[in-house]
């Protein structure tokens, strides 16, 4: 047998998600989706609050879970308090980035 | 299905008696090939308890201080592993195929 | 669980509004005694730390309050005993005295330092001196 | 003296543990009351959170997370959260504490009641979160929390008779009035406040926020066996100058001036004033430590982007927490509640907090997936063992015996 062992509740679950491509933090695995119908049976996608990440976007798995973020919406409340608080008070940083 | 959904379900032996309850899904990477090239994650297994409790801590692998390792232990009970093959799920419930004097404790089979 | 509700009142009654018997109140009265001769002693060594220049006369005055302030919640407390016999009368009064000597000691030299009064502060240093060992003396007598 | 700077965050770290506002205070009531009968104590406390925060940072240097997420992956959400509340409620009371400690010391220095210290302080701090970086911050603070070592000289200057301080503290049990309830009651509030929690979570976070990757494990242990056990000696010698001027004349220690007084009659003007900035400063970085690490484990348990190492709008969560918490701080305060009182109450909550707070860190320490060659040694293990134990006993303890002794009277 070959490919790498991983248990879902120990590796998975509750662990930190983190983007990719420039490090920022995108919230914590609620839940692990699995299709058990399949064959054969997979994880077929990581719950994180009310948003679903297909398995396909897993980019790495390591103390933290590395995904691409792409098409997903994480930063929703971060970046609603971001616009409705934060960013009226000064030096809050620029736009840009 | 979820995951929160299986952890923690009876587990049930052929003849229909209490065996435990689901502590862990054990998964492969070498299922499908996804389009981000990388292997899928493949369901080969069930970590058994004997006793419920929602969280293994991780020792279920044999790490760390001993006499932690033993409480958390002592507390479980048996922990036994299940490959997927004798696995059926029904509505509530686990069933596994063998009775529970063949079932393979998990120690034997750490590291698979 | 009437029961428990009348044994509650009792306790209640008998601890707290109850009048206090000697024992009680020569316990409550050293204990409040060891906590006044502790602000007083405080005053005394503000007061001489001031007198060697060793203290700034803003920092010594809020110090010196803040002692009064304790004193105050010691004294008022002790205040709402009740002796419940002449016996016990007496042993109240005796604390009372000597908690409300502190209290006076300890706010004269307040006023004194607050009018920049160091002559008064140096008599103060003896009189704070007098008034916490009969406070200290007083608290050594019960446990 | 890149070097030597590299370790201001365990020493900073070690200052919101040892000598922060209820600290002090604690620090000088128990030298008044009972000499350095419980300096073992304070000992045994430096040797624990060394010994964890050791571990701490090994796991921020080599797998790079810090302590809240490992307590919500190892004990998972609903025991996760638990901690939480606990662990934010001890953090905010001492937050709460530190601002009006800040206040206080701006009262003694100014003779302006603190009250209206009360908001300016807490702006302050708000003002440094949001504007200072890290690496600045605790560079700062650490190193003007150090000025405290003045209370050291004075202990020295008072000339006490150093064969009896060791004859006490080689005895630990009550004399006096007191008894072996108020006795213990002492020794786990300093025991407590030595191993407090948040000063695993601002330790793990502080590693985070500096970058320490595997290359960092000097640094990282740098920081615990520098700065833990000077926050150790600094608290030792607060006792001791109580225990030389106040225990013989029965003097009982519940207001700051009088912590401070010891500096003034051993070393004058100067050393009151010395100690003074010292107390601003150490009340001042404990406030930020605490203020931060409410937002760290609020942060770090949703998985919310934290840090000051990103600027405010990209962890606009995170330093919307601190703002809510520092707005709650100016209004408890200014209820007149005193500041040292509001500690006392953090050992309910840190009762609870402790030992679901170590575990985790002591399962991921050995964890060879995380960890890899760099886990825990038997060595390690064993005394991270007994102190988990030791932890379990406090905090099964702090709540009867705060009863029994109605907080320590």
């Amino acid at each position: 047998m070959s490919g790498r062992v991983l248990h879902a509740q120990l590796h998975l679950r509750d662990r930190q998600l983190i983007d990719q491509r420039n490090g920022r933090l995108l919230g914590k695995v609620d839940d692990v989706e699995l299709d058990l119908e399949a064959d054969p049976p997979v994880v077929t996608a990581l719950i994180t609050g009310e948003q679903r990440i297909p398995a396909r976007l897993i980019a790495e798995i390591d103390t933290a879970v590395k995904i691409s973020n792409e098409g997903l919406d994480l930063d929703h409340w971060d970046d609603w308090f971001e616009r409705h608080i934060i960013d009226k008070i000064p030096g809050a940083g620029d736009k840009a980035d | 299905m979820r995951l929160g959904e299986l952890l923690g379900r009876r587990v049930l032996d052929g003849a229909g008696d209490d065996i435990g309850w689901v502590a862990d899904v054990r998964l492969v990477q070498d299922g499908p090939v996804l389009p981000s090239m990388q292997a899928a994650f493949r369901v080969t297994g069930l970590i058994v308890i004997e006793h419920h409790a929602t969280h293994l801590f991780g020792y279920e692998r044999h790490v760390g201080p001993a006499l932690l390792r033993w409480l958390v232990h002592r507390r479980l009970g048996d922990v036994w592993y299940v490959p997927w093959e004798d696995v059926t799920v029904t509505a509530t419930t686990v069933e596994v195929v063998r009775g529970r004097a063949e079932l393979q404790p998990l120690e034997e089979n750490a590291r698979l | 669980m009437r029961a428990i509700a009348v044994l509650a009142c009792l306790l209640t009654v008998l601890s707290g509004c109850g009048a206090d018997s000697e024992q009680k109140m020569l316990t409550e009265g050293a204990r409040s005694a060891r906590e006044a001769a502790s602000e007083v002693n405080t005053v005394r060594l503000i007061s001489q730390q001031l007198l060697d220049h060793k203290l700034w006369v803003p920092s010594a005055t809020s110090m010196v309050k803040d002692s009064e302030q304790t004193l105050d919640k010691v004294v008022s407390s002790f205040a709402t005993r009740q002796p419940g016999s002449d016996t016990v009368r007496q042993t109240y009064d005796r604390y009372s005295d000597a908690l409300d000597a502190a209290s006076d000691a300890v706010v004269e030299t307040r006023i004194a330092l607050v009018n920049g009064n160091l002559a008064k502060v140096q008599q103060q240093v003896g009189e704070l001196q007098k008034v916490g060992e009969q406070l200290d003396e007083l608290g050594e007598s019960a446990k | 003296m890149k070097k030597l700077l590299a370790v201001t965050l365990g020493i900073l770290t070690a200052i919101g543990g040892f000598v922060d506002i209820g600290d002090l205070v604690t620090n000088a009531l128990v030298g008044a009351r009972f000499g350095m009968r419980l300096g073992l104590v304070v000992l045994v406390g430096v040797i624990g959170i060394c010994l964890y925060a050791e571990m701490c940072g090994r796991v921020v240097a080599v797998a790079g997370r810090p302590v809240f997420d490992l307590i919500r992956e190892r004990l998972g959400r609903r025991t996760g959260l638990l901690t939480l509340i606990a662990s934010f409620l001890v953090t905010l009371l001492t937050l709460i504490a530190e601002i009006g400690g800040v206040a206080l010391a701006l009262e003694l220095a100014s003779g302006v009641q603190y009250l209206l210290w009360v908001p300016l302080a807490a702006f302050a701090v708000w003002l440094v979160i949001w504007r200072v970086k890290f690496s600045r911050l605790e560079t700062v603070f650490g190193l003007m929390g150090l000025l405290l070592i003045v209370f050291a000289v004075a202990l020295w200057k008072l000339g006490p008779d150093w064969g009896q301080l060791m004859h006490q503290a080689t005895n630990p049990r009550p004399i006096g009035h007191e008894t072996w309830a108020t006795y213990g009651y002492y020794a786990i509030a300093l025991f407590g406040a030595a191993m407090t929690p948040y000063e695993v979570f601002f330790f793990s976070s502080g590693g985070v926020e500096e970058k320490w990757g595997r290359e960092d494990l000097i640094t990282a242990r740098a920081n615990v066996f520098v700065g833990f056990p000077l926050g150790g000696l600094l608290s030792l010698a607060i006792m001791g100058c109580a225990a030389v001027l106040y225990l013989p004349v029965g003097i009982q220690v519940d207001t700051l001036a009088q912590v401070t007084l010891p500096a003034a009659v051993a070393l004058g003007k100067l050393g009151l004033a010395i100690v003074l900035i010292g107390v601003f400063a150490a009340t001042f970085g404990a406030a930020l430590e605490t203020a931060l690490s409410c937002g760290y484990t609020i942060g770090q348990y949703y998985g919310w982007q934290w840090g000051k190492f990103v600027r405010p709008r990209q962890a606009s969560r995170f330093h919307l927490v601190m703002i809510i918490c520092l707005a709650l701080s100016i209004l408890v305060l200014l209820t007149a509640v005193d500041p040292v009182k509001v500690t006392e109450y953090s050992v309910v909550f840190a009762a609870m907090a402790l030992p679901l707070t170590y575990l985790p860190i002591l399962i991921v320490a050995n964890d060879p997936d995380y960890m890899g060659e760099n886990r825990n040694g038997p060595v390690t293990n064993v005394l991270g063992l007994v102190y988990l134990g030791l932890l379990l006993v406090a905090s099964i303890a702090a709540i009867p015996l705060m009863i029994i002794t109605k907080g320590g009277q």
